[in-house]
């Protein structure tokens, strides 16, 4: 255990005030090479989180423990107070709650784009075919993507199978959004409509946690932002703060070579 | 003793048609008399699954056949052939096959028979105190579950002469056939009558020869032995069948090795 | 896409186009030609060969004789109903035995292992038994077992001997595809919220039965012919009823005429599935994601 | 990576995971063990129930009977290094004709289309003719032909028909492994400068060959066993020495025999290519490119 | 022919001031929908040209159809004054000399990252495996990758595999570059220094052409920025020209929104 879990009991609900996520000395390694080293990180409620860092710092790996796609090798991760790393916890339950988008799309190749949307509010979630249907028309259209929803995923730009996959995660309706990178293959123009629905998202309460390289974007939409630095969090705070004056030696190194690159 | 008559009687012959003299034979291994049959070869037509030991019927038919064409024991070389392939198209491996073929007007279309060397009867073979153990009729056998086995003539015979309500089962071999019979899957077996004794005799208890199907209207089913189409050795063949069966020597290895058919009453 | 439209040039093909295309039909239809030709020319020779061969007459007559067709043809047709209908019955039962197995199979972690010991060695065991052994066993000896309740009808024991052997196969064809899925997919199916079993009906299983059609078939094709095993049992299906003809008159031509009726079932179903591929390969035009 | 690893963490194994392993391991035995005997007591029940059926000392005579497989062994045995080989040269040369036609009916464009059919009308019709027809047709018609120079052993032209009969079901496979590579990945491979053999050669066909294992090891442990058809001809391969054996003693256990040498010839190629197959899945763990 | 093929015989070689690449009036649909709308563009060498624009504007088709990985509907290409789009032309001989980078990597999953990068010159340039496999592990090492050379591609993150796929093409050491989208997965750590490898290619003499969401990288790498809107090479010009004074309302208004997105 360490310091900061101090008595709080991951079964038992806690105050409405406490972090929606709190992550707990996580640790993962792959074949004893550890990729995540103890990271501890909390997520309010309606709180956007940017993860940055360089490439392999374990962003991805990070999202996907929270998902619980990865077993985490120590620490835990807390859902609205319940453990959902613990051993008799149901993990579909949890994670019927978090809406994922990857870095590599996985959209499924055999489902036309509206199956893709349709299929989690249907079978997970039970809505009627015919209001998810409408729901995900409704999603497409405000992504700039009505007249592909009878397309399959593989005749899709790059951009236009990123849009789909965040609207398949949208159409959840999760109460947390771990996006990886959405926006990298997005073109500039569709950027700031994301940002846009991001924001609205966040406004109507969605409370997110995303990797991203886009230091702009970070500083615009994020309340917090944390520097992962070789599997280790090494600094967190508000963005202001970490795009300005950054505390750790590495952070600063990190975005003076950011800066140079003309991404902030 | 055979063996002097034997002499005598090729020598005879031999003066009748030149052409059959061992030397003038066209064979497959030249001097030789290369004869084929089946692997396994059953009793009692063969004994011990080694048709070159001169035991069981066959066997001792192919000797006799070739003695009178002036072969001697050791001159005689046996070849498996299996009853699918003895009817290929092509240049056969043997000079003879032996295997319990019967002659049919259909299959010399495709091989040359030699006179027939034994009248086959067809019998019908139940389970001792079963149902159809006491049948005196072929009427009576109308609603049974009959086995054959696949390639013999005992097919025919049922449909021609039963005419079963159901269609007769139809196996591979002799031993799928009579496992049957034991598992109860069926109630009798049609086979040739000599089979007929040795299954009831050594191979399933509790089995008996209901009896024989009566012969059939067009003709005695004969076997004959069975050479490529065409083949002149047919002619000498059939000149020393004729001498066996005239000096009563075929008659005499048929006692020897099948039981006599008067133990089975033909049915009605 | 959110860029208007607005003042689209219009396409006329140019000249270069036209010559481009005028050629390329050129040199396609001379290509075109020479593979015909040469196809044709590869096909006659083979023909000409066999039947300028001395022996071609007695082939023909033994393998390829009208006559003897016609004739057997009837009763071997008869006998194959017995074959589809075996086939029809069997085929589901295989399918569902092949998907239990290969998701037994691919079940992970130690808890399961003595299902997956129990999966990998059926289907060692029973790809590795003759076939006809299985008939044997189950058609002669399941009857001797004298137990009660236990159906003797030889077609139905012999379709359950081919259940299980065939099983097997179909059951390693599966696991092939469930293989070649990338675990990425299975990964976004459990994101979205789907249990296990939902990612594997919705996502994974849909990819993997298309990718692993055409060695389906080839079972499929295998059974329908290797329904002729039952015959061992004593039913008269297609190719005993050949046999039994061949035999007959010493003519292998009725098991041609069993042959084309295998054909006649075969050919529809491959080039159904050619259809389901192809299909499938539109949906995924390289333009897109690559 | 270009992070320096200044002042990494130690990393010493929390309580809670440790009491977190702990239940794993606790509740892991507890489902093992339920699992295990389950798996233990099913299999004891369908034992028993043979064991103990009225019937079961006369099936265990007849196809259980040690003394049985002791005698028929040797026989069986020799009977099955013609199997052996027969599989050998045989297998070889199917794996190469399924490759050709499967590459020949994978090439597009109009031009190719003769070339195509001769491909599809190959696939089509051997699949669907039994292999017993045409071991019949080529181990009998072709000696009848009486052409020169061809050979007439029985057992190689039994081989011929093998490969001709499984070349078609080899071809399938390979063509359901090539169709299933992602057409981006033959666009990288060309956009490389690689012509389009090199393309196949070392991008397209390594891929789809590992994708088709199970089934390709499918269609091996049938041919195995179809080296059997070979009997036909005539020569004393394992089954046909069982069957020898089994008629002469009115007992089925010499196919136990031949069964349990095809087992000791699968069981190893499987578990060979599992271990391919998990080496394969280890390069590609879900971390990475998700 | 368009205007602008004025007598050129595409099989005579052109004078050595003409473009390395010529692109001209190509065409191309997609199941009779447009892609491409008569795309005229020349590429002088050690010229790098910027290909930006909304997603689906035909950006990756064009770079397809210059790879010859499509047929042009209409057209030419020329490479080197040869055309490369020529009915009996040689696909394999021109796509030698051009190296490609895919939006999605499209790396070799069955190849170690070793295998990759040297399967091209050994193969198809037949360099000795020695010098390629030396060439190769330099090129990792200039891209921080030299511990993953025996590593699956699977196992690197998204990063690390498109520097991965950027190492592959450029170790066939082609005289056009042809990159879609390269940046679009990196970090801006490894966006700093792709821009350094590419200025430095490009001081070495390499032709490229981008397609690129990255208006900041655009503005500092490209000669020539050509804007795309709905197939149609709406306009071409030095960069500086077309980011602050274009003359489209297209550009100007795509350039308004990108600016919005905080990317320039
Ligand atoms: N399954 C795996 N097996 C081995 N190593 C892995 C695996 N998954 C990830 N890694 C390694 O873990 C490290 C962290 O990877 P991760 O994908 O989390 O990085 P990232 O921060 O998301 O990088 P990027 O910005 O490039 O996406 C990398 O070095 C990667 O090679
Ligand atoms: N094989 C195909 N079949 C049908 N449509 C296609 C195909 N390939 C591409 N398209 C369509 O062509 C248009 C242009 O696609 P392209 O990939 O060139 O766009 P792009 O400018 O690269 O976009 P992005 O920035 O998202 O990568 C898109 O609308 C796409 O849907
Ligand atoms: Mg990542
Ligand atoms: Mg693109």
């Amino acid at each position: 255990m360490t310091a900061r879990s101090d008595g709080i009991d991951g079964a038992t609900p806690r105050s409405p005030d406490a972090a929606l996520l709190r992550i707990e000395n996580v640790w993962k390694t792959y074949h004893s090479q550890p990729v995540l080293r103890g990271v501890d990180l909390d997520v309010a409620a309606h709180e956007v989180v940017c993860l940055i860092g360089a490439s392999g710092s374990g962003k991805s790996t990070l999202l996907r423990c929270v998902n619980l796609l990865e077993t985490v090798d120590d620490g835990a991760i807390y859902l609205d107070g319940t453990e959902i790393t613990d051993v008799r916890a149901d993990a579909d339950r949890a994670r019927k709650r978090i809406g994922m988008v990857f870095q590599s799309y996985n959209l499924f190749p055999h489902m036309s784009v509206l199956d893709n949307i349709t299929l989690a509010p249907v079978r997970v979630h039970k809505t009627p075919r015919a209001a998810a249907v409408a729901q995900a028309r409704e999603l497409l259209e405000r992504f700039g993507l009505a007249d592909k929803a009878k397309e399959y995923p593989d005749r899709l730009s790059g951009g236009q199978q990123q849009r789909v996959a965040i609207v398949r995660a949208l159409a959840t309706r999760p109460s947390l959004m771990l996006l990886d990178e959405v926006t990298s293959a997005l073109d500039p123009e569709l950027v700031t409509e994301v940002l846009g629905i991001i924001r609205e998202l966040k406004e109507s309460g969605m409370t997110m946690v995303l990797a991203t390289h886009e230091m702009g974007f970070a500083r615009d939409i994020a309340d917090t932002v944390c520097f992962l630095d070789n599997g280790v969090l090494l600094e967190t705070g508000p963005a202001e703060q970490i795009f300005t004056e950054p505390r750790e030696p590495r952070t600063r190194e990190f975005l003076q070579r950011v800066l140079e690159s003309g991404r902030i | 003793p055979a063996d002097s008559t034997g002499d005598a009687k090729a020598s005879t012959s031999a003066t009748g048609t030149a052409a059959c003299a061992k030397d003038k034979l066209k064979l497959t291994k030249p001097g030789r008399l290369t004869v084929a049959t089946d692997k396994p070869a059953f009793e009692p037509w063969f004994k011990n699954d080694d048709p070159s030991n001169g035991q069981g019927f066959e066997s001792a038919v192919a000797y006799a056949v070739a003695n009178r064409l002036g072969f001697a024991k050791n001159e005689v070389t046996w070849t498996t052939e299996s009853f699918d392939s003895s009817y290929a198209p092509g240049p056969k491996k043997f000079d003879f096959d032996i295997n319990q073929i019967s002659i049919t007007p259909e299959r010399r279309k495709a091989v040359t028979f030699s006179d027939g060397y034994y009248d086959v009867a067809q019998a019908v073979v139940a389970a001792d105190g079963g149902k159809y153990a006491g049948v005196t009729s072929v009427n009576e056998l109308k609603n049974a579950r009959i086995a054959v086995q696949v390639g013999t003539t005992a097919l025919q015979a049922v449909r021609k002469q039963i005419q079963p309500a159901t269609q007769p089962q139809v196996f591979n071999n002799q031993i799928d056939t009579i496992n049957a019979l034991k598992n109860k899957q069926v109630d009798v077996v049609v086979l040739d009558l000599p089979t007929a004794f040795y299954v009831t005799a050594a191979q399933v208890k509790n089995s008996k020869i209901v009896g024989q199907l009566p012969r059939s209207a067009d003709g005695t089913e004969q076997f004959g032995l069975l050479l490529q189409r065409g083949n002149p050795l047919a002619g000498c063949l059939n000149v020393a069948i004729g001498q066996l069966k005239s000096s009563g020597e075929l008659a005499r290895i048929q006692d020897q090795w099948l039981t006599s058919s008067a133990g089975a009453a033909v049915l009605k | 896409m959110t860029t208007s439209d607005a003042n689209p040039p219009a396409w006329v093909k140019s000249a270069r186009q036209l010559e481009r295309e005028r050629q390329r039909r050129r040199t396609g239809r001379r290509s075109a030609s020479v593979a015909a030709v040469s196809t044709v020319v590869f096909l006659a020779l083979v023909i000409g060969l066999l039947v300028s061969s001395p022996g071609w007459p007695r082939v023909r007559q033994t393998f390829f004789s009208v006559g003897q067709l016609g004739d057997a043809f009837p009763d071997v047709l008869r006998g194959f109903w017995l074959n589809v209908e075996i086939f029809l019955i069997a085929e589901p039962l295989i399918l569902g035995l092949g998907l239990l197995v290969a998701l037994a199979r691919s079940l992970t972690g130690p808890v399961f292992f003595p299902i997956r010991a129990l999966a990998v060695g059926y289907t060692d065991v029973f790809r590795g038994v003759p076939t006809i052994l299985l008939v044997y066993l189950i058609g002669f000896g399941v009857p001797a077992l004298n137990l009660r309740g236990v159906p003797s009808d030889p077609a139905v024991l012999g379709g359950a001997a081919l259940v299980l052997s065939y099983g097997a196969y179909v059951a390693e064809v599966f696991r092939a595809g469930i293989d070649s899925i990338h675990p990425s997919q299975r990964a976004a199916a459990r994101s979205l919220g789907l249990s296990h079993v939902q990612s594997l009906r919705f996502v994974v299983l849909p990819q993997a039965v298309r990718r692993v059609v055409p060695p389906l078939l080839n079972d499929f094709s295998s059974l329908q012919k290797d329904t002729a095993l039952v015959a061992v049992l004593g039913p008269l299906e297609a190719l005993r009823q050949a046999q039994i003809h061949s035999a007959d008159t010493f003519n292998y031509t009725p098991f041609l005429a069993a042959a084309l009726l295998f054909i006649a079932l075969t050919v529809p179903l491959a080039r159904f599935t050619d259809h389901l591929a192809a299909r499938a390969e539109r949906r995924r035009a390289p333009g897109g994601g690559t």
